[in-house]
Parts: structure tokens; C-alpha cells; sequence
């Protein structure tokens, strides 16, 4: 069951903990979306990425996420965020989604990954190679309601 | 009263800082304690439009009064993902 | 790498095996889609499917799509298919794309999946709780191109 | 000459058998042995409007002229996912 697993958790996530559960018989469709930290961003050489987190905000957005979307599309659905250091590769978020048809999966992982990158207080600071980092202009915290 | 900010995210650039003590009015809102930090740092004025605050795990308004010894959390724009 | 997973696979894929190799580390998204047999269909109770293939041509559309897929969205993109006996649960089609964003990401993901729906030489027999069996009614056979 | 038709998915019942020799005239094409098949199978022939034909890993044309001891395969409606 994903229901027991961290939405928020230290370090990079393992998408594998969240696929372990079979599928129920009901759903036809399973879509995920994971995000991974790349290894360059408008020109320049990242070296890795630190998320800074509002924990107890950030937590309670990610399982309104989950509920809002669960009740929007009619399906299922799990959403996890890293905090902390994250290194080139690493899973930074998850997103995944259960449901009757692929439509209704698709439009609900679009849809959650969307918002959570609107309505979850976490911040990006990306390390560059030169020794540098900086937080990456954001985007001002909307509801979960308005996205 | 005294009331403490917890600058997330670039706001504790803005601020100078992660923590900030900061002594309002008896009955001061979440607005008139924004108004003092702009005030004092014009980093934080012009990207004041642009934040949130928190208290707990809820956003609240400009016009929540906030008791003595409150503890807020400034919400710059959101990089999550 | 999954470069040498076979296309078409006896039984259930395994979705862990797609995920296996790292992140590129240019590549910020990860989307995949797997299809999963339900347990009732058109308000019949299922107990199983059988997949059934054009084994030389399904294969080599599920090529095709990969490529298609990659050269028009400019990402990576490995999809498979399982042929023979599924239980409820089990995993029929697996598309997996990595790109540098979401937006190419989901894209890819859904045109592969829609694509596989229309183009890949496979039937599915449904099995039902009372014993009867059927082939499901398919749609004519496209090229890749026209999907 | 003879040839072999491979009936897949459902076709396979239109034409009473997942295997088919059928003699065709020389030089016959995968029309004729199409045709020669909605004479034989009427559930062949209602459907044969949205059946393809493929030989080895690829689609033919109906036009496609066909050599003695040809192998093609019957590609019904596909419910693949």
C-alpha cells in the first residue's frame, strides 16, 4: 500500500516503493510521471539540486493534491516529493495515477504534476559546477483549488 | 508583542536572514507585520505582492491578527517539481 | 539498458525491468503509461485475457513507434507488449519516455500508447467468469504515420 | 498454384480455420485470393473491407502479386493495449 509511505521524504525518492502494490482489478490504466534533476538548465552546468520544503504545508498540499485529483478524475492517485540534496539523475518527484482509461489517468497526472508545481511550497536551489547555486525564480503559491 | 518570520525559500535573501524577531502592535495582522518587513528591507518591498504566509500547515490572510509570540512563515514563489 | 528487453514478451511485463537503467542526465521527465486487465468489461465480470499477435509485424510497429515517437518529440521511448495468457492485474502494454520536459514527455507518452491501440497486429480475447471467451472488436489496422 | 493464408484474431472464425490453402490462378494477387475467400466465407466478406494483409514483418498492397507457396497473413480489426 503507497497510502503508509512519506509524501515528503529526505533525498532522492525510489519510484519502485510506489509500484509495489498490484494493480486493483477495477483500473485499466496506470500513468506516472516522475521528474528527475537534470544535468543543465538555461545554458549552464548543474551539478546537483537542494529542495528546501515548508514541511508541514508542503505535506498537507500533496495529499489535498491527491484528494482533489482523485475526486476531479475518478481514479487514484499518489504523489511524492524530495527534499533535501539531490544529485544529476535523482527522482525528485512522483506522481502516479490508477484509474478505469488511459483519458482519465493522463488528464489526472497532467493535472497533478501541474499543480504541484504550483501549489506545494518546496524551492529549488541549483548548484552549478562552477561552485555557484541560487534559488530559481518561482512561480507565487496558488491553491490547489485554482489550478 | 513579538512575533517570529521564518524566511523559506530566496525571502531569507530578501530579509537577511532565516529568522526574524519582530515587534509588532498589540492586535498587529500578518499585513501589518509584512508592512514593517518592507519597510526594512526593500528586497522583500518590491516581491512583497508575490508572498504568502503560513501559519502551521494553512495559508492565511493579510488581515489575520496574529497573538503575541506568533510564528510565521514568509512563502516566496514556488519552484516545486 | 533497455535497448535489448524484448518488444514482445510470453505473459505479464514487468514494469520494473523498464525502469531499471538511470535517469539520463539530460533528461528532466519521465513518463510511462501501463495497461493493466481489468476485471469487467462492457458490464461483463472478466476472469482473464489472451493476447494474441502478428508476432514479425507487431514487432516491428512496436520498433517503429519508438522511433516515430522519439524523431517527433525529441525524446527517448521504449514500449512493449505481452502476448499469451493475463490475469486480472497483470500488465499488457508497457510505454516508457524519458525527455528533457513534462509537456514532450506526456505527449510522446499518449501518442505512443494511442498509436500502439491502432497500429501493433495484436487481439485480445477476453475471457468471462461464466466460461465464455470473445474477441474484442478491434479497429482496422493503421500505419504509424496516419496515427 | 497454391498459397497459404494465416488467419489471426478473429478471422480466424469468418473463415472457418486459423489456416487456409487456397488455389489461386498464376500471378494472382492478394486481391484475387481475398476474393476467392469472400466467395467461400460470407462473414469473411462482410468484414473484408477492414482487414489488411501482411507477408513476413510488413503491410501489402492488394495489388501485390503473389509466387507460388506464398504465406500471407489475414490482419483483422486490432484491439491491441
Amino acid at each position: 500500500m503507497t497510502d503508509t509511505l512519506p509524501r515528503l521524504r529526505d533525498g532522492a525518492l525510489n519510484l519502485a516503493e510506489w509500484l509495489a502494490a498490484p494493480a486493483p482489478a477495477d483500473c485499466g490504466a496506470l500513468a506516472i510521471f516522475a521528474g528527475t534533476v537534470r544535468n543543465a538548465h538555461e545554458g549552464r552546468a548543474v551539478s546537483g539540486m537542494t529542495y528546501h520544503g515548508h514541511r508541514p504545508l508542503a505535506e498537507a498540499r500533496l495529499r489535498e493534491i491527491e484528494a482533489t485529483a482523485a475526486s476531479r478524475y475518478n481514479v487514484r492517485v499518489a504523489v511524492a516529493h524530495a527534499l533535501g540534496e539531490l544529485g544529476i539523475g535523482d527522482i525528485s518527484v512522483i506522481v502516479v495515477v490508477r484509474g478505469g482509461h488511459r483519458i482519465e489517468a493522463f488528464a489526472a497526472c497532467r493535472w497533478a504534476i501541474d499543480t504541484i508545481k504550483q501549489a506545494v511550497p518546496i524551492w529549488k536551489e541549483e548548484h552549478y559546477i562552477d561552485g555557484e547555486a541560487r534559488f530559481l525564480e518561482g512561480t507565487p503559491l496558488k491553491s490547489v483549488e485554482e489550478s | 508583542m513579538t512575533i517570529t518570520i521564518e524566511c523559506y525559500g530566496a525571502s531569507a535573501r530578501w530579509c537577511g536572514g532565516a529568522k526574524i524577531a519582530l515587534e509588532l502592535a498589540a492586535d498587529g495582522t500578518v499585513d501589518d507585520a509584512l508592512s514593517v518587513l518592507a519597510q526594512r528591507y526593500p528586497e522583500f518591498a518590491s516581491r512583497r505582492a508575490s508572498v504568502a504566509v503560513a501559519i502551521g500547515d494553512a495559508i492565511v490572510k493579510p488581515s489575520q491578527r496574529l497573538p503575541d509570540g506568533a510564528l510565521i512563515a514568509l512563502i516566496p514563489p514556488v519552484s516545486a517539481g
